[in-house]
């Protein structure tokens, strides 16, 4: 189970990596993205994988799943959504007015190319 | 036989028949070749399919000597939301021309989503 | 009682896997496509498989802490499955 | 229950909304607000800055849950410095977007600003790690917006990778945070600290992995080398007064690495040694050399400002990473200087962009308001090219002084005055043909805008701290040097936050 | 009186649904939970009373569940040949036909039931609605005898939706 | 008077002409004057003390912490240069005060000459070396003023930059020197390092701090190699160059040499290194003096080469060099203020100092000529004037100074040096006053007023006065030597005297003369062959090299900061990752702790899944739409890999935050492109790869790593799991995490969200009064659009639904403390309650009949936490301290009440608020792109249809 989690978080990293270093602002966010549930996933593993014990506190239950990075997770998601929202929207706003949605300045002069 | 032991037969007997008709309606996605035809079989099927599992858990809930009827919840809304969903489906795949065209409507002059004034003929656009 | 037990058991494992098979097989028609209405299906039912997912969990633990996410799969799987097919059919999905 | 240490992080919090909801069609009304809230905000960290200043560690527990299980702010003659300066960085600041219109050139400028504040305020004081995660995240946020603000499309283009950038900051920070938790069990900076402690010498690799995650993460924020790419043109490209507020958020990075690594992992430290002392210093010089040398390069002045900016961070960051109670006194000294320069410039850029309606550094007719605005960007680049009589050369003086006898210390000395002097090459040339080469130009009929009286008032300001920096510069340092000595003994600071009971705790088996 | 009726409670049926909604999401059923349960099923359905205008009056409700049986039991039904065709029709031998249904219906919500439960049951799909709104366009999946279906459908549930919604 | 106020007087006075322009010109010199002659009094009245033998001391702390302090000093050395300074000082001003036109600012002129001033009475004064260094670059900084005055002269501005980069640099290196002194000393009093000449020439930073001080002065003192930059400083006004750059400014390194003298010379590196400088500037000066056609660069030049013989003078290391030093200081003081003055006279009047074009002056200007020629005749060596005087000194001490083993090197040298002074004097006074008067002068030149000849007039009144009576200055200067030397030596015994017999050095005097008269006569054949020799000419080498630094920092920064942020990110990646990597190898790893779990197959198939979404948006990114079904497919996943691991509360979150998300990523896209093109080259996704690849290896790893280990303590959730009830009153302890344990991160979290939304609703409001609006309301849509915008069983669902959901999101708001759920999620699904409405009936429709004012909802939400929080403080408790109690009010159960319930409310609303503000813009921007506003939920009603005619409906329809 370790080694699933562990490597799940490996691939969405590279992957997110990848598609960070695209050329465009659409997959540079699907890349954050990905990244942002990988970080999710790893700070989430940071109270270690507990099967079927969620900290919901019951009579007959001891062990609980760690609660902490749960809720530090669910803090992570919100601000994630919020920064994604605004992302989105910026890169919006930048791609109305030149139409052109390279995440990298262009050279000044070159052709649009969308 | 107790009503457990019942129930919990009950159960294993409803998750079963759910998970065959999981399998059914996922083969029929792969297996159709044509969209109009996919759509059939994961809208229904599925929906009947989950629906037995929502029954498996709630029988197993009693099982367990639990109240739960609020699966039907769920139940209930799965099965007025599909044939939304499929109507959207249909609908794209008529839009995006990928399925046969549906021969004109019997009563009014097209079908809605065809009905496309604001935009060139909508057959000249390529699927 | 205890060969009650182990059936329900083999019938939760089979229902995993059935799941976990419609799953992959709507991982495969989703990459197939070809059409857009074939992936938003795909989609559709992966949620709703995964729905399936979690309440055969939810009878595998004997609890139902997990209704009020399967209730929000069902929900939002609607929800989404209209978001994108309005998005195919109109370019804008809230107008 | 003294509630004072809070009121930096909620006064503004509470603005913001009430701004939002009562008056976000009223500039007016917002204006008031806005610059009365700064006004209360500078006399409450007045009053926190005095109540720490014999050494006090003022601690609020939110929630009345006692540290590390609930969330404290603490207040150090660290944090309040830092607050302190934020809020007389932020009048001014206010001041000039008042003056010069650029609050009302979009919406929510009061709102976001307030916020942005609250997010300064928060990282300066929280004591824990993930609250200074939340409020990196707010201080941002609101820097996006600010950043933005006004719109065009070159402020969105640069917008869109100065948010990217600091997306992948965060999430840098989260991966850090998560290596922590997983590593100590713990969020909270002061039990961290005891936690690390306890930590196996055969079993170093994850809080090493996490200290230097976290250090990269502080870096981002302080735009050191190779970190800092995304400076330049969000700082260029910002309105003029947020690019001035933005002096201070680097200095949030800095502080952060100031407060991490004296108090979690100092050098002494065994299961994290090496770690700091090997890159840092190098960085932090490429940084410096790097900056100044920006400075000569810029082909226009928003952008000579902004690298002057990565340049000023080097220096701090040179003095930093020495990491001896000298070396992080003259860092202190420096931040206020370099935070306090770097505003100015910004706006007074922005002045130079007023009279002449571009930036770049082109011989063009004499702009409107021409001496004033040479005499202030003369006394600006003084500052930071580091230059006497102000506190730029008194800092460098702190800095050499401090690096004397360290092992690189030739290598500090000859790139601080070597950077220090393309800088003064950089500057000399870029003033040169704003203001001198424009009285060879013939003068032409296009209209000029005259810089208001009360931007000039804003600049004005800056720089009579600066020179107030520069008079006291011993009283200033002398605190500096005693603020560093409580850096690197801890021990208060650590049992303050850590034994003080709260909520159903009682110390020391709270669990 | 009437008034305050008719603006405290715009759709009563609803009101209702609510109601039971909110228990079935407690789970368990006592006093106050009902209580509670018409309290939000009052006051949400007014909250959103301006987007559900002209809604339908005079459901017959004995009928109406009559109709619910019905189409439960179809479902069933649909479902297994369904999952028969699937299994065994290979794409070769499938016929699937669209067929379309001139409505007799005019109600909007009663034509939703309509369509609702002709996805819902045997091998058809309703797929789109003429310009005009009169006629339903359904898709099925393996037939010989589209006009069959169309009958059926026609005979078993429209006419019933006619009387449920007069 | 206290010596602060002699150092603070010029300071505080250049406010004054500054700011007194508009009351005149003479009332902005006489004021300068009257703040230059106070300090001029002031020093004179401590001129008794120094007299006596006194050192006068002045100390305020500045930064005793550094050992900067204001600590003055004033001794024989300090008072002979602070005497020059302001008594040069007045007669400049006089000067200016009538040279100057009426188009020049007089008052910014005088406000820079004060600030020049004190800076330099400041250097002399400096007991503190570091204070010392902070004048000193106030002399660079004020005399780049001076020198750019004429703002609208290339060559002022080019002759500015040019001092102030070599003097800035010497005087950075300076900071060096002056640093490693003091360190060495333990002070950076010269008090107390003047006392320490062993301990610092044995130390073995003694080497780096004589070279980096050396710069410092040799820079500032215009010595070989610095010494170009001194000529094109004379693109000042005259006054300028006559203060600054022959009587003050470039004497600062002089005197810095002079003052350290007692601790820094004697050695054999002081010795070869400033005798060397001083000799070769001071040839090497005299020579190009000799060619230079403008008077100002001819006598810049042989100020050059005069300060080089001082220099030489003082790198001796020998009491008498030091004492002839100092004695020509004060002779070149008076004589070259005197000529440049002149030389500004003949500016001013024949309006050129080309000596080419001028000659024959000395009837029409026979008191500038008498003054000139006197002064000139003084600099070359002749006797009965000071400068004879000195420059026997000079040779005398040549004499004796052995360099690189070579009795004659020196001596030959100075003669050489001495003999083309003489000539360039002569050539000064020949071809610009002797000879016939000409007609072509630019001017109708005149003897000027009084003003203007007076200052220069004294000056050589004291030129001829020492001249003939040597022992007139005689014991100033000894007492002045005797400051210099300190403790290291003696004051030599000799006497001033014209006559000392037939001693060597009055042979090479003659000698000097003689060849100076040899060279005048063959002055035009030696100009053609020195015109003919190539030359590097420092102003174009240094306007190259500026020039090629600019460059070559352009070609390092600006291609590395071309606003790709591919490859900035790339750049952060490999950084963060090779920091890690290097973290990692440096560290040591123990054993595993924690056993691995084994994996059932729904993890794996989970998993499996996940990757194949995650593999499948890689390669299929390029189609945008199947991309966000993709990226939703890893939500799904992760989603529900948070409910198998036991997290609910995150799955829930997670699951619905993806769907607004990719709500809002479908109204974006509808203005985005569709796909993406394929443009990076193979390389680059290679390259990307490799970044992608080492940086997932490295999260596996560290997951890897502490997924089999304990953490090193106790987690704190511990205590939290123990106290949620107890201490929260709930018992989902994720929630009271949320809105308790760590409330104020959720504060902070749900301000983010506020902020997202009004920057979000800020931007679009920018953007729909820019540019872009006109773009979008010619915008054509890029994909065909279906009809049917509204599909009626959209609408009649939703009807029913919508108010289901709301439901649904009460309940998990209510259930959120003790179940999984919370205003978090509750505020979500309402929100997307709200969007299924309007993605059913439309925007326009659904808000036009209800409007929520979602900034005050934000407001509101965030007021209400707040406020919450701030209730608290009311029983004397900390912000966001809950409390909670149990009611029970027939019928209903009992049931908790909990101010962190408020909390949550306030979450709710933010969330709320924040959500649908965004939703709104988005969609804004959406309603501007295509304008129809439809009446009517559906498109299509038939019940509607029954009651018009087909053809209303049409209109009335889409
Ligand atoms: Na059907
Ligand atoms: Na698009």
């Amino acid at each position: 189970m370790e080694l699933l989690v562990a490597s799940a978080i490996g691939i969405l990293t590279a992957a997110g990596i990848y598609l960070m270093l695209r050329l465009r602002t659409f997959p540079v966010i699907l890349g954050i993205s990905l990244l942002t549930y990988a970080v999710n996933v790893f700070l989430f593993a940071s109270g270690r994988l507990t099967v079927g014990a969620p900290p919901v506190l019951r009579d007959d239950m001891t062990v609980y799943a760690d609660p902490l990075p749960q809720a530090l997770v669910l803090t992570a998601i919100v601000i994630s959504f919020g920064m994604t929202a605004v992302v989105v929207m910026i890169g919006l706003g930048a791609f109305l007015g030149s139409n052109d949605d390279h995440v990298d300045d262009q050279p000044a002069g070159s052709e649009d190319r969308t | 036989m107790t009503g457990d032991v019942i129930g919990l037969y009950a159960t294993a007997l409803c998750l079963l028949i759910g998970s065959g008709f999981v399998i059914v309606g996922v083969i029929g996605l792969l297996k159709f070749n044509d969209p109009m035809t996919r759509l059939h079989a994961p809208t229904k099927v599925g929906t009947v399919g989950i629906g037995m599992l929502l029954l498996a858990s709630m029988i197993h809930s009693f099982t367990l000597g639990q109240t739960s009827l609020h699966e039907l919840l769920i139940m209930a809304f799965l099965f007025v939301t599909a044939p939304v969903s499929a109507n959207f489906i249909a609908k794209v795949n008529i839009h995006r021309r990928a399925c046969d065209m549906p021969p004109p409507p019997s009563v009014d002059d097209t079908w809605s989503t065809l009905d496309t004034p604001d935009t060139e003929p909508a057959h000249t656009h390529a699927p | 009682m205890t060969s009650a037990v182990e059936f329900l058991d083999i019938a939760i494992i089979v229902a995993f896997t059935a799941l976990a098979i419609g799953q992959i097989f709507s991982m495969i028609r989703l990459i197939l496509g070809p059409s857009m209405g074939d992936r938003i299906l795909a989609l559709d039912t992966m949620v709703i498989n995964a729905l399936g997912m979690v309440i055969v969990l939810g009878i595998r633990q004997g609890v139902q802490i997990y209704f009020e996410v399967s209730l929000l799969i069902a929900m939002l799987g609607f929800v989404s499955t209209v978001a994108l097919t309005r998005f195919v059919l109109r370019g804008d999905i809230i107008e | 229950m003294m509630h004072w240490i809070i009121a930096p992080v909620i006064l503004p919090a509470l603005l913001a909304p009430t701004v939002v909801l009562a008056a976000r069609y009223h500039i007016g009304i917002q204006r008031v607000f806005s610059v009365v809230g700064v006004l209360a905000l500078i006399a409450i960290s007045i009053g926190l800055a005095w109540q720490t200043s014999d050494g006090t560690v003022m601690l609020y527990q939110l929630g009345d849950w006692a540290a590390p299980f609930g969330i404290v702010l603490v207040g150090d003659r660290l944090s309040t410095m830092m607050v302190l300066l934020t809020a007389l960085l932020a009048l001014c600041v206010l001041l000039y977007s008042i003056g010069s219109g650029w609050d009302n050139r979009g919406r929510h400028f009061h709102a976001l600003f307030q916020f942005q504040l609250m997010g300064i305020m928060g990282a300066f004081l929280t004591g824990d790690l993930f609250n200074l995660f939340v409020f990196f995240e707010v201080l941002l946020i609101a820097s996006y917006g600010l950043m933005i603000h006004a719109g065009g499309n070159d402020r969105l283009r640069a917008g869109v990778q100065y948010v990217l950038f600091n997306l992948i900051g965060s999430t840098l920070f989260l991966f850090a945070l998560g290596s922590i938790y997983a590593e100590t069990g713990t969020l909270n900076m002061a039990d961290l600290a005891n936690r690390v402690a306890l930590i196996d010498p055969d079993e170093t690799v994850g809080i090493r992995v996490a200290a230097v995650l976290l250090l990269l993460v502080f870096a981002i924020k302080a735009a050191l080398v190779p970190l800092h790419f995304w400076l330049p043109s969000s700082y260029a490209e910002a309105p003029a007064p947020v690019a001035a507020l933005f002096a201070i958020m680097t200095k949030v990075g800095a502080y952060a690495i100031i407060r991490v690594y004296t108090l979690v992992f100092p050098p002494e430290v065994e299961v994290t040694a090496g770690l700091h002392d090997t890159w840092l210093l190098p960085a932090a010089l490429v940084s410096l050399a790097l900056g100044m040398t920006g400075v000569l390069a810029a082909r226009k002045l928003d952008r000579l400002v902004a690298f002057s900016v990565i340049g000023s961070m080097g220096m701090v960051m040179v003095a930093i990473s020495l990491f001896t109670p000298e070396g992080i006194a003259a860092a202190l000294y420096y931040i206020v200087h370099s935070t306090l320069a770097g505003a100015a410039l910004f706006l007074i850029s922005d002045l130079v962009r007023t009279g002449r309606g571009n930036l770049d550094l082109t011989a063009q007719p004499a702009m409107a308001g021409a001496a004033l605005t040479a005499a202030l960007f003369f006394a600006g680049a003084i500052a930071m090219a580091g230059l006497p009589p102000l506190s730029g050369f008194l800092g460098k003086l702190l800095v050499l002084d401090a690096a004397f006898g360290s092992d690189r210390m030739v290598w500090v000395w000859v790139i601080v005055l070597s950077s220090s002097l393309i800088s003064i090459l950089g500057f000399a040339r870029a003033g040169s043909i704003v203001f001198w080469k424009a009285q060879s130009m013939p003068a032409t009929e296009a209209e000029m805008t005259r810089p208001a009286a009360l931007s000039y008032v804003a600049v004005g300001a800056l720089l009579s701290l600066l020179i107030a920096h520069t008079v006291f510069a011993g009283q200033v340092h002398g605190y500096t040097t005693t603020m560093s000595q409580q850096l690197f003994a801890p021990q208060e600071y650590i049992s303050t936050v850590v034994d003080t009971p709260g909520k159903l705790s009682t110390p020391k088996e709270g669990y | 009186m009437m008034r305050l009726y008719n603006w405290l409670l715009p759709h009563p049926l609803l009101t209702l649904l609510l109601a039971l909604v909110w228990i079935l999401l407690q789970n368990q059923v006592s006093a106050g939970m009902v209580v509670f349960g018409l309290i939000l099923g009052i006051i949400i359905p007014r909250g959103t009373a301006i987007w559900w205008p002209d809604a339908p009056t005079g459901l017959r409700m004995g009928k109406l569940v009559r109709y619910m049986v019905i189409v439960l039991w179809d479902i069933m039904v649909a479902n297994i040949q369904v999952a028969w065709i699937v299994l065994t029709v290979p794409n070769s031998k499938l016929k699937p036909a669209w067929i379309d249904i001139p409505l007799d219906l005019r109600l909007p919500e009663a034509i939703t039931v309509l369509a609702g439960t002709i996805t819902l049951t045997p091998g058809t799909v309703s797929a789109d609605l003429s310009d005009e709104g009169h006629c339903l366009l359904v898709h099925v999946l393996h037939t010989d005898d589209p006009d069959a279906i169309r009958d059926e459908i026609k005979t078993r549930y429209e006419a019933r939706l006619m009387e449920i919604f007069t | 008077m206290s010596l602060f106020i002699i150092v603070a007087l010029p300071f505080l006075g250049a406010l004054l002409p500054g700011l007194m322009n508009q009351a005149g010109r003479a009332a902005c010199a006489g004021v300068t004057f009257t703040v230059s002659l106070a300090a001029f009094i002031g020093l004179l009245t401590n001129l008794p003390a120094v007299l006596a033998g006194d050192v006068v001391m002045a100390r305020v702390d500045w930064m005793p912490t550094l050992g900067l302090n204001f600590t003055l000093m004033l001794d024989g050395l300090g008072f002979f240069f602070a005497l020059l300074i302001l008594g040069i000082g007045l007669l400049i001003i006089a000067y200016a005060r009538h040279y100057l036109s009426r188009n020049d600012n007089m008052g910014e002129f005088f406000t820079y000459l004060l600030l020049f001033q004190g800076a330099m009475v400041g250097i002399v004064l400096s007991d503190n070396i570091l204070l010392l260094l902070v004048f000193w670059e106030l002399t660079s900084l004020s005399s780049f003023l001076l020198i750019g005055y004429w703002k609208h002269l290339p060559e002022g501005r080019q002759g500015a930059r040019m001092a102030l980069t070599v003097t800035g640099m010497g005087g950075l290196a300076m900071i060096g020197g002056m640093l490693i002194l003091g360190q060495i000393a333990g002070s950076y009093d010269l008090s107390v390092i003047l006392q320490n000449r062993e301990l610092i020439q044995a130390d073995p930073l003694y080497l780096p701090a004589l070279i980096l001080i050396l710069l410092g002065c040799f820079t500032k003192s215009a010595q070989f190699p610095f010494h170009f930059w001194l000529p094109h400083a004379m693109a000042a006004p005259t006054p300028v160059s006559a203060y600054l750059h022959s009587a003050t400014m470039v004497k600062a390194g002089i005197f810095l040499m002079a003052r350290m003298w007692p601790v820094l010379s004697g050695t054999p590196e002081w010795f070869v290194i400033v005798t060397t400088a001083g000799l070769v500037t001071m040839v090497l000066g005299a020579v190009i003096a000799l060619f230079k056609h403008d008077l100002k660069a001819l006598l810049a030049f042989s100020t050059v080469s005069h300060l080089g013989l001082i220099t030489m003078l003082l790198g001796t290391g020998t009491a008498f060099g030091a004492m002839a030093a100092m004695f020509h200081i004060l002779n070149h003081a008076t004589f070259k203020a005197a000529l440049f003055m002149s030389a500004g006279i003949v500016d001013h009047e024949a309006h050129t100092r080309d000596i080419r074009r001028l000659g024959g002056l000395r009837s029409l200007m026979p008191i500038t000529f008498t003054i000139a020629t006197l002064a000139a005749l003084s600099m070359a060596g002749i006797p009965l004037l000071n400068g004879f005087l000195s420059k026997e000194m000079m040779l005398e001490e040549a004499t004796h100074t052995v360099l690189f083993g070579s009795p004659w090197l020196v001596p030959a040298l100075a003669t050489f040096g001495s003999l083309f002074s003489a000539a360039y004097c002569f050539r000064l006074i020949g071809h610009t006053f002797l000879g016939p008067v000409r007609d072509d002068y630019p001017a109708k030149p005149h003897d000027p007023g009084a003003g203007l000849w007076l200052p220069p007039a004294f000056l050589v009144t004291l030129v001829v006065v020492i001249g003939v009576a040597p022992f007139l200055a005689e014991p100033f200067v000894k007492l002045v030597t005797a400051s210099v030397l300190g403790d290291a030596a003696e004051v030599p015994k000799a006497y001033f005297k014209i006559w000392h017999g037939l001693v060597p050095a009055l042979f090479m005097s003659i000698a000097a003369v003689v060849g100076g008269l040899l060279m005048m006569a063959i002055f035009n054949p030696a100009l053609r062959l020195w015109d003919a020799t190539p030359r590097p000419e420092a102003k174009t080498i240094f306007e190259a090299i500026v020039e090629a630094a600019a460059a070559l920092a352009q070609r390092i920064i600006l291609p590395l900061h071309n606003g790709s942020f591919t490859r900035y990110a790339a750049v952060g990646t490999v950084a963060i990752v090779g920091a890690g990597f290097y973290a990692w190898t440096t560290g040591t790893v123990g054993a595993p702790t924690r056993a691995i779990q084994p994996a059932g197959v729904v993890p794996v198939v989970g998993w499996a899944l996940l990757v194949a979404a995650t593999v499948a948006l890689l390669f299929l990114h390029r189609n945008r739409f199947l991309a966000l079904i993709l990226i939703g497919i890893v939500g799904l996943m992760v989603s529900i890999g948070f409910v198998f691991f036991s997290a609910p509360d995150l799955a829930m979150t997670q699951f619905t935050v993806e769907v607004v998300t990719i709500i809002l990523l479908l109204l974006a896209l509808n203005f985005l492109p569709n796909s993406t093109p394929v443009e990076s080259s193979v390389l680059r996704r290679v390259r990307d790869v490799t970044a992608a690849v080492a940086g997932g290896l490295a999260t596996f790893a560290l997951a890897f790593h502490y997924l089999l280990r304990d953490a090193v303590d106790t987690p704190i959730s511990e205590f939290h799991l123990a106290n949620s009830y107890k201490g929260g009153g709930g018992t989902n302890v994720v929630n009271v995490i949320l809105v308790d344990f760590r409330g104020f991160d959720t504060y902070g979290e749900i301000i983010v969200l506020g902020i997202a939304a009004l920057l979000i609703y800020a931007l679009t409001e920018t953007l729909l009064d820019g540019p872009v609006r006109a773009r979008l309301l010619n915008r054509i849509p890029d994909q065909p659009r279906a009809g049917d915008m509204h599909p009626m069983m959209m609408v009649v669902l939703t009807r029913v639904i919508m108010p289901v959901v709301l439901m649904v999101g009460f309940y998990i708001f209510l259930r959120g403390h003790n179940e999984p759920g919370g205003g978090f999620i509750a505020g979500l699904i309402v929100s997307i309650g709200v969007v299924m409405q309007y993605m059913a009936s439309g925007f326009s429709w659904a808000s036009a009949r209800l409007k929520y004012p979602y900034h005050g909802v934000i407001g509101a939400g965030v007021l209400v936490a707040g406020f919450t929080g701030i209730g608290s403080w009311f029983v004397s408790k900390p912000f966001l301290t809950s409390d909670f109690t149990y009611v029970r009010i027939p019928p209903f159960n009992e049931f908790e009440l909990a101010t962190a319930a408020l909390f949550d409310v306030g979450v709710f609303l933010a969330v709320v608020g924040a959500v649908m503000l965004s939703l709104e813009s988005f969609s804004r921007l959406a309603r501007r792109a295509h304008t129809d506003d439809p009446d009517h939920p559906m498109d299509i009603d038939p019940s509607r249809n029954e009651d018009t005619t087909p053809d209303d409906a049409a209109k009335e329809g889409v």
